[in-house]
């Protein structure tokens, strides 16, 4: 079945309110409004008001309240418009979220699903274009994924519910309207590999959720010009799945992080620093960050385009790292 | 009313019109695909804008929200350079780089267009604070929905400002939506002005729809605010005619209420009430729309003509001086 | 009173020596270098947490802050699991991870000791909602200072709570100084309850010196609570005898303001009240301090006894399973 | 003269305010209570209480205050106790202070020095105890510094007041009671270069704050076995200072960088990740990164050690990359 993105998220949501009467979603219109990206559309009237529960502007505040109802026996799946708003809820899902186990020392566990739209490239400027994966990456206590393709839209919801503890979701905004084919028995998928998802042998792509897409139009290209890269999906941002990772390097000696966090202190440059760590003596040249620019995103289009990664900028990369 | 009561009125009703006027012309302009990323329109709220703009004086501030074509023509900006700045041209406003939601004017002391939800309000008390730290008579005034008043920024500027008697009007935009969620959805009292008033400040509702009520009550509370007495807070009742931003399929209210509420569309009531009057002749009127439509006109010319700022600037402005 | 009575008020009497002296001891301990980090004395403060607990059921949950203590042992933790806790012994209530300011017990339903001001507040407002949700009768009890009042965190609770009509009684400690800010310098209305109102929460303010007083006006809302009329918001008028925390020179308060309050010790003068009315004879109390002096000596050499976690088990816990 | 750092900084703080009187100190306890780390003890005296200005806990509203009125002309230097509590504000520094200079065009700066405590070591368990220096390195527009010496406490707060954008300002917690050498003209310091604190040549030791204590411990102990390390103190966290780093390791061709944040996505990896861009072919061996553990930090001693870089870890790594 062809399916979008947006559909199988929407599904993944469905399915998981039909098969745990303890799954609720929660956060700003994502009721009658039917979700800012409409992904809960249709969900309320299916579910009622409960369940698909409208919040007021308020994400400290739902946030927190997810963190307790899962805490309480629930398996609330909260909904933050987009990460930029995060920074409102920033508290309470590293200073709850992430320690209470921990810091209770073992007695609490919070089994909380946060979903949240991620990134740039629709021309909503500066505010509205954040790529924050790298922070939530950063947490202790947190597990974070990248949904790249419909399989994992539809399968990784199902996977975070069953973990015990806090996962992110991050779904990258370009991605809602990708089409992909999703078998009818679509289900779980595992959270604990990175996948790759064109093999190669010159050269390693190593990115994630809305920039899947772009490194495989640049392995494309790069294969018209005689360069076979490998296209790594890392998938699952916390914990990182070092062994696909060194696996492809080892292979081939060169990799590209691509990356539209800002560049500095990004979660390529955790990768960077990684594949040195563990592979330096296989490495035939640096590896190379292609990332966003150190800007607050711009609205006009052509410098909104300038500023993130592009197939161009990828190709540009690759062929610098085979030093040609 | 005397002559230069006639007059008054008269400018009233051109800027309500310039304001829908201008915004008409801008949803075809995103229609078209000249103006990208989210556009959120203000038509049905053109009173509020108006009507409050009879009060500041040019010492004074004025932030708003990411809904501010209207605060910004009313400050002074040019049309052109806010239909440049949506362009994404580098002759608009903020040099093209913040479009529809991110309009700026150091010259008249506008401070945006912000697109995050309550955020400008923090800013508020501190422009505020710098006013009396630094002795000069200016009033703040800070446009926000009735949606804001849920997050915590709300409450805590509320607070600061009535702590230390700062001199911020507290401006509520209460259209009855923030996107999809009604405010009987939202809020657990819906008396906003419990809310100031839990921090002594004075403030009263206003009918939003009504320009000669805005203007009114809005002078006497800035008035009182000038006289040292500290914030106030003002809630207009209003509504949008339009969509939350051109995304939305409005499935959380009737087009009956839309239609309930058209018939007391700002403009056509104060119009019909001048009429009434005969304080308006049809050649006035036609005069009127004329003169808007020639300014939007050339607003559009401007816009087309504008030139795109060269990539290799984006980095301009990230700091001060160029970054190192 | 009848023989029952004299029962409850000598429990209530032993409780609160209970915690006084558990806490001098704790004070001691500090200074001995047996303790460490912050600690937060309640001292002055006893009536609250031993007058509220007459109404809590072990269905209900309990949040507090960092000056816990009280709490902990009200809720039904050992003194031991709490002075061990404190000594960072993985016999402790938190096994040792987190120190006075983060006891937990899933076994009390009691979530912690939270050290972020008004960060728990959030949490409880989702422990009420899955409560509701899962039809279980059960009140969330969520302690905070009079300081938390002012963070946005505790708006956007309080709304949440009472627009979707949740049983949480939100237990203000308003000891009159945060840190070293009075409330005066903090808030500009003074009257909390005014707060919980512009939210349709029915608020009351109760001598918190008076444990007589705090059991009765406490026991009433809650019933109210547990009759399904939504949240309840009690503000407690109290004060700290001690230091904020021990590193504290006390220059923002005068030695007569410590003084006067302290006429006001809830525990002398519930001592007093019982004497003048012949319902404690000097004998009995003495018992009651030897009881409490039993079990504080014995939770001490429980700490002393206690041993250190591992340093190789530092990981445990931080996921449910072993982090990957 | 000797003094602490805490004093230097108190110095800096007077000094600048006697200097520019539109600079003025706002935060959480910074009057009354003389600042929770004691640094502006005294001040409210000298100064007056509205220029040493306590504020309500609202980190968000007196942050985006700072906001406000460093736009309006003062040069406020804003307090937020510990970068714990910095969560809180998040929203007001990334898509406020760090955004508006670039995108309005270059019509608005906000001249605001933000300063906060970071670090553990002081058994405050796990919400009191974060490093997030690279979170806010990661964010175009803003500049971050770390001071480690007592010159560069005095010095470093001038040098900030004089940007015209906004500076953020991290204080180990640990640093405060250190002693150190001061000129009595000490004054405004460059805030572009990173600084040699001991010279070597076998490894470069590549820290920042709070650790520059430990790798210099460590350099004595790594001298004592004959190994010469030499010893940089980044100084300025964003922008990096490249040059001084890589003239360092292309000396040492080996490097070890000490981070206090969690290994991750930290600081270290950033710098690991620019070392193996521009100096891949100097290095002898992978570049090491001595970091927190991934563990919320625990409260007992020896498992707060643990997680946290140690002198002998330090000299293990060293040791390491030597293969010794
Ligand atoms: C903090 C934050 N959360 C969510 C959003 C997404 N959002 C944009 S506008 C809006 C509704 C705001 O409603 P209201 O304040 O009433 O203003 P209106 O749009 O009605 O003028 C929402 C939820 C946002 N911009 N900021
Ligand atoms: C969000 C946050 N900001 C600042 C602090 C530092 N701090 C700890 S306790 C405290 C005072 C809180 O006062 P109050 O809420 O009245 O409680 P009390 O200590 O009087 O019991 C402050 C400012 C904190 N823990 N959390
Ligand atoms: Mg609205
Ligand atoms: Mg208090």
């Amino acid at each position: 079945m062809i399916t979008t993105y947006r559909e199988a998220m929407r599904q993944a949501i469905r399915d998981a309110m039909q098969r745990d009467e303890r799954v609720f979603v929660m956060g700003e219109d994502v009721g009658a409004y039917g979700g800012c990206y409409a992904v809960s559309k249709g969900l309320m009237d299916e579910f009622g008001p409960e369940r698909i529960r409208d919040t007021p502007l308020s994400e400290s505040g739902f946030t927190g309240a997810g963190i307790g109802a899962a805490m309480g026996g629930m398996r609330p799946i909260v909904e933050i418009m987009t990460v930029n708003f995060s920074l409102l809820a920033l508290d309470q899902i590293v200073n709850n979220a992430a320690t209470l186990r921990h810091m209770s020392g073992g007695q609490f566990s919070v089994p909380l699903v946060i979903r949240m739209a991620t990134g740039a490239g629709r021309q909503l400027a500066a505010q509205h274009s954040h790529s924050l994966e790298v922070w939530y990456a950063h947490v202790p206590g947190l597990k974070v994924l990248a949904p790249a393709t419909v399989e994992d839209a539809r399968g990784m919801l199902w996977t975070a519910l069953e973990d015990p503890d806090p996962v992110i979701i991050f779904e990258h905004v370009g991605l809602y309207n990708d089409k992909g084919e999703l078998p009818d028995d679509a289900g779980a998928v595992p959270i604990d590999r990175a996948a790759v998802r064109r093999e190669g042998s010159d050269v390693t792509l190593i990115t994630y959720g809305g920039n899947l897409g772009k490194c495989r139009t640049a392995a494309t290209r790069l294969e018209a010009e005689g360069i076979s890269a490998e296209v790594i999906d890392l998938r699952t941002l916390r914990p990182l799945d070092d062994e696909t990772i060194m696996d492809s390097v080892r292979k081939t000696h060169r990799a590209v992080i691509v990356d539209e966090g800002w560049r500095t202190c990004s979660l390529a440059s955790e990768i960077s620093a990684r594949i040195m760590e563990q592979c330096l003596y296989e490495l035939e040249a640096p590896v190379q960050r292609v990332c966003s620019l150190e800007v607050p995103i711009p609205y006009p289009q052509h410098l909104e385009q300038a500023a993130i990664p592009q197939p161009e900028t990828i190709v540009a990369a690759a062929k610098e790292v085979l030093g040609r | 009313m005397t002559p230069l009561d006639r007059h008054h009125a008269h400018q009233l009703l051109e800027q309500m019109i310039r304001i829908r006027r201008f915004e008409e012309k801008s949803a075809e302009l995103y229609s078209a695909g000249k103006i990208r990323g989210f556009l959120h329109l203000y038509i049905g709220e053109e009173a509020v804008s108006v009507g409050v703009q009879q009060s500041i004086q040019p010492q004074d501030s004025v932030l708003a929200t990411y809904r501010e074509h209207g605060h910004a023509l009313m400050a002074g900006l040019s049309a052109g350079s806010i239909m440049a700045e949506m362009y994404g041209k580098q002759e608009g406003c903020s040099r093209g780089r913040g479009g529809s939601m991110h309009l700026f004017s150091a010259e008249h002391r506008f401070y945006g267009g912000n697109a995050i939800v309550a955020g400008a309000l923090p800013m508020a008390v501190g422009l505020a604070l710098a006013d009396k730290m630094k002795g000069r008579e200016a009033v703040t005034f800070c446009f926000f929905g009735e949606g804001a008043v849920a997050e915590g920024e709300f409450h805590e500027s509320l607070n600061l400002a009535a702590l230390w008697k700062l001199p911020v009007a507290f401006l509520c935009e209460n259209n009855g939506y923030a996107m999809g969620t009604a405010l009987e959805r939202s809020e657990s009292v819906l008396d906003l002005y419990k809310k100031a008033e839990s921090y002594g400040i004075t403030s009263v509702a206003v009918d939003g729809m009504n320009v000669g009520e805005v203007e009114a009550q809005t002078s006497k509370a800035v008035e009182a605010i000038r006289a040292g007495q500290g914030p106030r807070f003002l809630e207009y009742r209003t509504y949008r005619f339009r969509a939350h931003s051109m995304f939305d399929a409005q499935l959380y209210r009737d087009k009956a209420e839309v239609e309930e509420w058209q018939k007391r569309d700002p403009i056509t009531l104060f119009e019909d009430a001048l009429r009434r009057r005969d304080l308006i002749t049809a050649a006035e009127h036609d005069a009127m729309e004329a003169r808007v439509a020639a300014e939007i006109e050339e607003a559009v010319a401007f816009a087309e003509a504008g030139t795109w700022e060269p990539v290799e600037r984006i980095l301009d402005d990230v700091h001060t001086e160029a970054p190192q």
